[in-house]
């Protein structure tokens, strides 16, 4: 019964806050509302005994997206005032669009009704063993199994590290950043030498 | 193998002289050409001699292979029979004489080469016609002379109306030869050759047999002679297909006689003698042409008696004569009809050639109106024509002696009346009333022309003769040069020759006057015998259909229709006499006393305006209709361009659909899930 | 008791929010890359789910990896739409449309 | 599981991951002044791969030897044919692309890791054998080519286009993730072999849903009707050899793993999906033809182009037959053909400054000022129309072979009649090329390796890549039949 | 000459020289263009001059397995023979008629010298890929020549030609496909032979029909021509109107026919209505027109109706007759419009109007214009007659209404073909300009002259080309012979019945 109760609980808090996320005008808000549906998404995870993904999930997102998102709100310095939440013209049409499309899931992967879903029947390789807890079953799962995939994975968040590198960073010809090893190199002699400068003239410098 | 240096020799002379043009001069072309045709008419004659005297034998000259595919084979050769024979003098005679008449009347042409590479072209082609063994060489030759005939009535070129009428010519003369083209597939079709020997000895055997044509089921050799006979209407200038004759006088008088009046309109009379056996397979194709031949004969000897041009009333007179000769072959007379064609091919040739030397004289003044008076100034001429005329209106003496017409003219009434059909009544009924206006209106002319007083006063050609000497444009006007030898006078001296004098033409137009003379008194006369009496079997010896029968109806029939012609004749004569000598007011009081119906046949039927309305007209019309309305209108505007801009169109929506929005992408998206997902659901 | 269909339906619904959140919203270009977070999330509690109802870790590792490339996409996007509002000076997603037809 | 197995057969993923480790820290050394170093070595290790994957294609490959890290990966006959072309059009871009973004300044040391990364998304797009090792290439392609197209930071019309590849791509994805959540879901499996084996005797309307999406995000990756919405834009906005990056080895990687999708995962249910591929099909040449009548600029007509193109490859995999798999990898050898001359044409358009020059009345008379590069761009077009005897012909003779030695007829007349459509267009660049008056607007000179490119790839699709028809004829076929050997 | 491979050095002397053309000069290219098209020409004589009459149905055969999926095959029977002598015949009067074309020669002769390659292609191909390939690539190089060297309407007019003829023939490579695949060959003889499932025919006649009457063109898919010819220059014109137009006569004749035996005689009747409907519904727009490039266009369409009508008539002198009509026609519209090339090099119009009178300053001009309009109108002794009578006789007998409506373009082609003779050559000089323009150059006559005399060579002595393909025709004949529709007009022997009876036996057939 607490399952159920739970359940729905967090369904409707992730729903909820899923659609103010998408309706909030301020996107601050928004990346907030967002954090919640995580937070409850992890929620239902939980229900269903997968901790592991549900921690990654909080972590991952609430810890390192939603941050980023949040930064890059405040630093593009955008009038929200001026950020209406404004509403295409064809809203009617699409929403409908939209609610055809979520009664044609629903209805049509059988989700309206218990038991309607026929899940499929896995071939046994990847199912946690007995007695091993999720985590640990994932664990061995992910490098043995998944280690290629695991490592391009890797390269993937090094793509996307290159990549926002590359289209971010700047050269800026205006700062002057400390050169240490210079710093480090500079010799008296190279910094100080002695002249006799003659009267009436300058010095060559 | 003369009958091959008759043939090609005038092609070559056409050649060399056509294509040789001015570089040759004026004289070689001309000496040339002429002398081609005096060498084959010299070497025709010899052959028509052996087939009156019974020697000649039917023969064909193998000349090259033409066409063979499959059954359908034809070869080019040529062919000698009497028939052939009969031709080959009237076209090569009548021919040389032309091209010598020429060299006088064209003497002042500056395109003389030119134009006498057409009239060899033209011979050239009349005679493989003539010659043909096989339909398709005749067919050839058939539209070989419409060539000719299309470029010597467009001869003067830069008159428009010559222009149109050589158009008209042709063009009418291939509404002909569509049918005779059909004829052609179908008596392939039927007898599987088209050698013509093979296609009559066959034709009996086709008696009964129906073919299919236009849907329809016919009987065979009905729908085969109807169908050859259209050509042969088109060529001859049959009721319907006439209207071309008439405007062909456009071309120079010469060609006038030689191609619209001796040889190539009785073309066909010649290929319906020549196919006689096939005719004689269909009664109703032989009472299609009888009625169709008397009414030509009756309506063009109306429209001739209203004429005022002279070479126009000659022309009426001419497709009004050839009806006499399609009705005679309608009842069967076929050696009437030649006969017929023979001796008309004499007095015709000379009543045009006379008429030329009358316009020659006059100034290229055609109008009879403006003659009068010119017996004296041109006696020659006036006697030549005077034979003529006696020929055509057929005066003589049953049994004693007569002119050419006589002969062949009696001859063919008799056999309407003797073939004692239906058609046979109706066309001697109408062969008689044609011979009595035949009568009137040659008389006419020759009144008209060398009696009463000069009245050319008024003529706008002696005008222009008197006054514009020396005006450059007159040239390009008239198209025939105009610097004839006059003495220009000024003014009008009180007798309406206004001072202007006209001359006697050059002995090289006199000589085939004094020539075609004879023929016109004499042919009747010495080959009655051959052509269409005892000696007629003999003579044709199969090649045309010869019916004793009709022979015996033709000297059976009752005094009063042997004499008939005669009377009606002599009324003619006096009519004309009354109205043209004695009382110069009365035809213009008959003619008001008729009103319309004057003005309907003076106006020649109206078969122009006819014509003009229902098919030239309309051709225009639809032509215009088809190319805006159908052609860009409909197909263009619904096919290809339709197509582009319906494509324009929706290359506007696509691009529309690319608003450059990231939500209207997104949408276009989501629809195109929804839009599978609803799909994969209902399938 | 709850079962599959439940959690596919709250996913099912989730899924639609996120996509309506991309094509509804004209004004905010961050919005929109919180409504993909949206349907990554609705793809995770799939695969977790059904991870869990077929007793096979195969959807929790997917889920995982989809969790990593989520990341590293949201630092990306982010990092376009910082040039973005750089060279543009906007994110109001009207205004992204020089480019059409 | 052996692993050393796994690993030799893994060797070109090796090869460009490494060398694009080892290359990003010579970037981090030597900063943009080492850029064309990196270029240089980028294409070396571009083609070592290609050698290394080569022999795969010769040998036919196929069969559960080729299977590795539990049939993640296939290094078969068809993943070697398909990384051959993207490596090699990689190896294209990277030739071309450094003369382009000097004149913006733009040309950075990460561009050529970039690509390299790309491609190797793209290579293990192509020999994916598992959902999950499907999606691990896509994005490792889309990540970088996200960046990619928005390379040019300071172009507004290039940050513009890398956010909309973003945004709807992430979309695509985020489609394409649900439908393979579905399907794992349904089948219980994400490998290739599991889920067709686990669908073999029907489909669940889940399962059916899953192919829809699956199907959808894979459309957008080929930019098919109707989720082609982006191409244009990001075509139009990207820097030119990323468009020309995308417009090969994109297109390659996206089409090889529609196949793979298809033809193994759902290999047994193509009656199910082949109704929405004949339409996506006939909509993606009509779309294409349409949209691309009108256009004012050379890239954005190029997009839209290749969306016509896809269209006819997608008539080989209606087929649903190695036939048609063979079709359709015949075609993209001559589209990559097409595309790339095509695309090193409109580089070598430069004006007198040599800035690039993309707006189609400018080449107004070329013809007359630059023969060469007007007959070049003529053969290209021609080629494109598919009118014989240029190569082009081929590719769309092909696959709509294929389609109607499937039966399948009303497709292959009616995508024939719409390639006229098409053929209009191509026309339009022929017309103004030749038939106009010349502007003399296109005055820049380009460097060898430009037209070398040009030549070659000319070459092929001149009526001589006829003679390569019977060799290239037997290595698809090979690709083809490893594709369907797989299970 | 067994063995030599005498029709690839065809092929390929054409596209060497236009290879080379395109990197010379205008002088040096007009040398090459016209040596090269000479060149074949004698290869052409030496062609003819090898070809066994009455021996084997394919001669100078080659076969290269070097291409994917088709072969380069090539050989001809007595049928291409003619068609390849009358494209070899025609090429170098077109060099010759390019005089007046002043920019981009090399690229000009290029593009002819191409389609030459191209049209002699179509003849020869053996394998129907290879056919087809040829077929369509003739586009590129005339859509290049319309569309550079054109005249001022000249973009719509090769955008109109491209994309019809695209549009017709990629349905016809939809059905090679299929026919390919259910026999499993490309190759021509083989599937010639071929017995096609009589309802796939159908589609497939169709299809063919598609491509081939636009290529014809037949009524009403015509309208590309008048623009194209319009538009072209006078090489141009001639090239089209000579050789390209054959094409779909050839295709019917070596395609749809013998592959499709049944089918050709289930759409016979819409052959002959479309045929019907071309030659009096062009001919009358014929009759109005005032260009005269556009008027010749029109004719043609009508002329190609007399080809369709006669190869539909299954007989032998239909097939004949088409042939020769083709010959023929590729020979007179190209000297027609080469006649009116002459006059438009001079005065730089199109318009009839314009002109007259021209037989006073330019009689020689006249006279070959005079001997090309009456070969047009089909008089005897002209190549025109043998064809349009063999046709016109052969559809007789098996539609007396096609025929019929058929023979009425000899009436209507001699009004609008002499209307515009008497237009141009006839009247008065009205304009000062054409009044001065000078006679045939020696340039010119070397074009028209040989013309002229192939004109009346074929007209007299058609046995020359006859010759050739009688047993080819006869072959075509006999494996149309089981599908034959039975005709209209055949005769019963017989004592007559009651023509009601008779009518109400035949109604079927119509």
């Amino acid at each position: 019964m607490i399952h159920v109760i739970a359940f729905y609980l967090f369904a409707v808090m992730t729903v909820a806050s899923g659609a103010i996320t998408i309706l909030s005008r301020n996107p601050v808000h928004s990346v907030l509302w967002l954090i919640l549906a995580f937070f409850n998404a992890a929620g239902l995870m939980v229900l269903v005994g997968a901790e592991f993904i549900a921690m990654l999930l909080v972590i991952v997102y609430v810890g390192a997206v939603a941050v980023l998102f949040l930064f890059v709100v405040m630093m593009l310095d955008i009038d929200f005032a001026e950020l209406r939440a404004g509403f295409v013209r064809y809203f009617p049409f699409g929403a409908l669009v939209a609610i055809v499309l979520l009664a044609e899931m629903v209805l049509g992967i059988g989700a309206y009704k218990a038991g309607a879903i026929v899940l499929g029947t896995p071939d046994g390789t990847a199912a946690t063993p007995a007695g091993t807890s999720n985590i640990q079953a994932i664990g061995t799962l992910l490098y043995s199994r998944y280690l290629f995939l695991f490592e391009a994975a890797g390269v993937i968040l090094l793509v996307a590290m290159i990549g926002a590198i590359v289209l971010t960073h700047r050269q800026r010809s205006d700062t002057r950043g400390q050169n240490i090893s210079k710093q480090n190199q500079r010799r008296p002699q190279d910094a100080t030498f002695n002249v006799k400068p003659e009267i009436g003239q300058g010095v060559q410098i | 193998m003369s009958i091959l240096v008759i043939v090609f020799l005038p092609l070559l002379a056409a050649i060399i002289a056509g294509l040789g043009n001015k570089s040759l001069g004026m004289l070689v072309p001309k000496v040339l050409t002429t002398g081609a045709l005096f060498v084959a008419c010299a070497l025709s004659w010899p052959i028509f001699i052996s087939f009156l005297a019974g020697t000649g034998e039917a023969h064909v000259v193998p000349v090259l292979k033409w066409v063979a595919s499959g059954a359908f084979t034809f070869d080019w050769a040529l062919r000698v029979d009497t028939l052939t024979a009969v031709m080959l003098v009237v076209i090569t005679s009548v021919s040389s004489l032309v091209h010598l008449y020429s060299w006088g009347y064209m003497s002042e042409e500056a395109d003389q080469p030119r134009f006498f590479a057409y009239l060899s072209l033209f011979t050239f082609a009349m005679l493989m016609l003539v010659t043909a063994d096989n339909l398709v060489q005749m067919f050839f030759g058939w539209e070989g002379v419409g060539l000719a005939s299309y470029l010597l009535i467009g001869f003067w070129f830069r008159k428009p109306s010559a222009g149109a009428a050589a158009i008209k010519a042709f063009v009418v003369n291939r509404v002909g030869d569509l049918g005779f083209m059909l004829g052609i597939f179908g008596t392939f079709l039927v007898f599987g050759t088209v050698s013509i020997p093979e296609i009559l000895h066959a034709a009996p055997s086709m008696a009964g047999s129906t073919i299919g044509f236009l849907g329809h089921r016919f009987d065979t050799m009905t729908v085969l002679c109807l169908l050859l006979f259209v050509g042969a209407m088109g060529k001859s200038a049959q009721l319907g297909l006439h209207t071309w004759l008439p405007d062909a006088m456009e071309g120079p008088t010469p060609v006038s006689a030689l191609i619209h009046a001796a040889t190539m309109v009785t073309a066909g009379v010649f290929m319906v003698c020549r196919l006689s056996p096939m005719f004689e397979q269909s009664t109703t194709a032989m009472n299609f042409i009888a009625v169709i031949g008397a009414a030509t004969c009756f309506f063009a000897a109306t429209i001739g008696c209203t004429q005022w041009d002279i070479k126009r009333v000659i022309a009426y007179s001419t497709c009004s004569q050839l009806g006499y000769m399609f009705f005679a072959t309608g009842v069967g007379a076929y050696g009437a009809a030649m006969f017929h064609l023979f001796t008309h091919a004499f007095f015709k040739a000379l009543l045009f050639l006379g008429a030329g030397s009358v316009i020659h004289s006059m100034h290229h003044e055609q109008d009879m109106r403006f003659y009068g008076g010119l017996r004296k100034r041109i006696p020659i001429t006036f006697w030549t024509m005077t034979a003529g005329t006696l020929a055509i209106t057929g005066v003589g003496i049953a049994g004693v002696a007569g002119f050419a017409g006589f002969y062949s003219k009696d001859a063919i009434l008799e056999a309407a009346f003797g073939a004692g059909t239906p058609a046979g009544s109706f066309a001697f009924w109408m062969g008689i009333f044609a011979a009595l206006m035949t009568s009137f209106y040659s008389w006419r002319l020759v009144f008209l022309t060398f009696f009463g007083k000069p009245r050319w006063i008024q003529s706008e050609h002696i005008q222009h003769a008197l006054h514009a000497h020396g005006h450059d444009d007159h040239a390009a006007h008239e198209g025939a040069g105009n610097k004839t030898d006059h003495h220009p006078h000024g003014h009008d001296h009180g007798d309406g020759t206004g001072g202007y004098h006209p001359h006697e033409s050059p002995l090289v137009m006199l000589l085939p006057l004094l020539v075609l003379s004879l023929g016109a008194v004499f042919a009747g006369f010495v080959f009655e015998h051959y052509f269409v009496s005892e000696g007629e079997g003999p003579f044709w010896r199969g090649s045309l259909v010869f019916s004793e029968h009709l022979l015996h109806a033709m000297h059976g029939v009752p005094l009063w229709a042997k004499w008939a012609p005669f009377t009606v004749m002599a009324l003619g004569f006096l009519i004309a006499w009354y109205g043209y000598i004695r009382n110069l007011n009365l035809p213009k009081a008959v003619a008001e006393q008729l009103g319309p119906i004057y003005t309907f046949v003076y106006r020649k039927w109206m078969f122009d305006e006819l014509y003009n309305a229902i098919f030239v007209k309309p051709a225009f019309w639809l032509g215009k209709v088809f190319w805006k309305v159908l052609d860009i209108g409909v197909i263009d505007r619904f096919g290809p361009d339709g197509a582009a801009a319906v494509v324009a169109k929706g290359s506007t929506y696509a691009q529309k659909v690319q608003s450059g929005y990231l939500y209207s992408y997104a949408l276009v998206m989501l629809l195109g899930l929804v839009g599978a997902i609803s799909w994969v659901i209902a399938g | 008791m709850i079962g599959v269909e439940h959690y596919v339906v709250v996913s099912s619904i989730l899924f639609v929010l996120g996509v309506l959140g991309i094509f509804l919203n004209r004004k905010n270009v961050i919005v929109i890359l919180m409504a993909i977070e949206l349907i990554l999330l609705a793809v995770n509690i799939n695969l977790v789910a059904f991870s869990a109802f077929l007793h096979d870790l195969t959807g929790q590792i997917f889920a995982m990896f989809v969790l990593t490339v989520a990341a590293g996409e949201a630092a990306v996007g982010l990092a376009i739409l910082v040039i973005y509002f750089r060279a543009r000076g906007t994110i109001a997603v009207d205004d992204v449309n020089r480019m059409k037809g | 599981m052996d692993w050393s197995h796994s690993l030799r057969l893994i060797a070109p993923e090796e090869t460009l991951s490494i060398a694009g480790l080892i290359l990003l820290l010579i970037a981090a050394w030597g900063g943009d002044k080492a850029s064309r170093l990196i270029s240089i070595l980028a294409v070396a290790a571009l083609i070592g791969a290609t050698a290394l994957v080569a022999p795969a294609l010769c040998s036919g490959a196929m069969g559960p030897d080729t299977s590795a890290f539990f049939g993640q990966i296939h290094a078969d006959a068809f993943s070697s044919f398909g990384k051959i072309l993207i490596y090699l059009s990689a190896a294209a871009t990277l030739v071309v692309a450094p003369t382009f973004f000097d004149r913006f300044g733009a040309m950075r040391a990460e561009f050529p890791i970039l690509v390299l990364f790309a491609a190797l998304g793209s290579g293990l797009m192509v020999s994916a054998g598992d959902l999950v090792a499907l999606y691990i290439g896509l994005e490792m392609n889309s990540l970088a080519a996200y960046v990619l197209a928005a390379f040019v930071r300071t172009d507004g019309r290039s940050a513009e286009a890398g956010l909309k590849y973003f945004v709807l791509g992430a979309l695509a994805s985020g489609i394409l993730l649900f439908g393979m959540s579905l399907t794992y879901g349904f089948s219980g499996t994400t490998s290739f072999e599991g889920i067709n084996a686990a669908l073999s005797g029907g489909l669940s309307h889940g399962a059916l849903f899953g192919v829809v999406f699956m199907l959808a995000g894979l459309a957008f990756k080929m930019s098919a009707v109707p989720f082609h919405m982006w191409t244009p834009d990001v075509y139009e906005g990207a820097p030119t050899p990323v468009t020309k990056f995308f417009a090969t080895s994109g297109k390659v990687a996206a089409v090889g793993l529609t196949m793979r999708v298809m033809l193994e995962a759902f290999a047994d249910q193509a009656d199910a999906w082949r109704q929405i591929i004949v339409f996506i099909a006939l909509a993606s040449i009509v779309v294409g033809a349409l949209g691309a009548i009108g256009q004012k600029n050379i890239k954005r007509l190029m997009a839209y182009s290749s969306i016509n193109n896809v269209g006819f490859i997608l008539v080989g995999l209606a087929a649903a037959n190695v036939q048609g798999a063979s079709a359709m990898l015949f075609y993209l050898v001559i589209y990559v053909a097409m595309t790339v001359a095509g695309f090193v044409t409109v580089l070598m358009l430069k004006d007198e400054a040599g800035n690039p020059v993309e707006d189609i009345a400018s080449f107004a008379g070329l013809s007359r000022t630059r023969p060469g590069l007007a007959l070049g761009l003529g053969l290209v077009m021609f080629s494109l129309a598919g009118i014989p005897p240029l190569f082009g012909f081929w590719g769309k003779f092909l696959v709509f072979r294929a389609a109607v030695d499937a039966g399948m007829m009303p497709l292959a007349a009616i995508g024939f009649a719409a390639s006229v459509i098409g053929a209009f267009y191509y026309l339009k660049i022929v017309k103004v090329v030749y038939f106009d008056e010349p502007v003399d607007v296109i005055k820049g000179e380009s460097d060898i390796w430009h037209k070398a490119i040009l030549v070659v790839t000319c070459l092929f699709i001149s009526p001589l890549g006829y003679l390569l028809s019977g060799w290239l004829q037997g290595l698809t076929d090979t690709a083809a039949a490893a594709l369907f050997h797989a299970l | 000459m067994s063995g030599f491979p005498i029709l690839s050095l065809m092929l390929a002397v054409p596209l060497i020289a236009a290879l080379a053309c395109l990197f010379l000069q205008a002088k040096a290219a007009r040398s090459v263009a016209l040596i090269a098209t000479l060149v074949n020409l004698a290869l052409g004589v030496v062609l003819w001059m090898n070809y066994d009459i009455g021996g084997a149905q394919w001669q100078f055969t080659e076969r290269l397995e070097i291409f994917s999926g088709f072969s380069w095959a090539l050989g001809i029977d007595g049928i291409a023979l003619l068609l390849i002598m009358l494209s070899v015949f025609l090429m170098p009067i077109c060099i010759g008629a390019s005089h007046a074309i002043e920019k981009r020669v090399g690229e000009y002769m290029a593009a002819f010298l191409l389609v030459e390659t191209l049209m002699l292609g179509v003849f020869m191909a053996q394998d129907i890929y290879l056919f087809y390939m040829f077929f369509e690539a003739g586009l590129i190089p005339m859509y290049l020549i319309i569309g550079i060297w054109g005249g001022a309407d000249r973009i719509y007019a090769s955008y109109k030609f491209f994309l019809y003829t695209l549009l017709g023939s990629v349905l016809m490579l939809v059905a090679m496909l299929w026919m390919v695949h259910t026999a499993g060959t490309t190759d021509v003889p083989t599937l010639m032979a071929y017995n096609f499932d009589s309802k796939a025919q159908t589609w497939l006649w169709l299809a063919f029909f598609a491509s081939f009457a636009v290529k014809m063109p037949m009524w009403p898919v015509h309208t590309w021509l008048p623009a194209a010819h319009v538009q072209a220059p006078t090489a141009g014109s001639v090239i089209l109107a000579g050789v390209l137009l054959k094409m779909g006569g050839y295709g019917f004749i070596r395609y749809a026919l013998p592959m499709f035996p049944e089918a050709s005689a289930y759409f016979a009747p819409l052959i002959w209505g479309l045929s019907m409907a071309a030659v009096v519904i062009t001919s009358l727009i014929a009759l109005v027109q005032s260009d005269m490039k556009k008027l010749i266009a029109y004719s043609s369409v009508a002329h190609m109706a007399i080809v369709t009508l006669g190869l539909f008539a299954f007989n032998v002198q239909g097939l004949e007759g088409s042939m020769m009509v083709m010959l023929s026609h590729g020979l007179v519209s190209g000297a027609l419009f080469l006649c009116v090339g002459v006059i438009y090099d001079r005065l730089h119009t199109r318009e009839i109007s314009r002109y007259g009178g021209l037989a006073i300053n330019m009689p020689r001009y006249a006279l070959f214009f005079l001997l090309f309009t009456m070969a047009s109108i089909g008089l005897p002794g002209t190549s025109g007659f043998v064809g349009e009578f063999l046709s016109l006789g052969g559809v007789y007998q098996i539609s007396t209404w096609a025929a019929f409506v058929g023979t009425t373009g000899i009436i209507l082609g001699a009004a609008y073909m002499l209307y515009l003779y008497r237009r141009v050559v006839f009247g008065e000089q009205k304009n000062a300009d054409a009044a001065a323009m000078p006679d045939l150059y020696v340039r010119e006559l070397l074009m028209v002259v040989p013309l002229a005399l192939a004109v009346l060579w074929m007209g007299i002595y058609p046995e020359s080309f006859i010759a050739p393909m009688r047993a080819d025709i006869a072959a075509l004949d006999a494996r149309l012979a089981r599908a034959k529709p039975a005709g209209d007009s055949a005769v019963t022997l017989g004592k007559a019945m009651p023509a009601q009876a008779q009518a109400a036996a035949h109604g079927g057939s119509h």
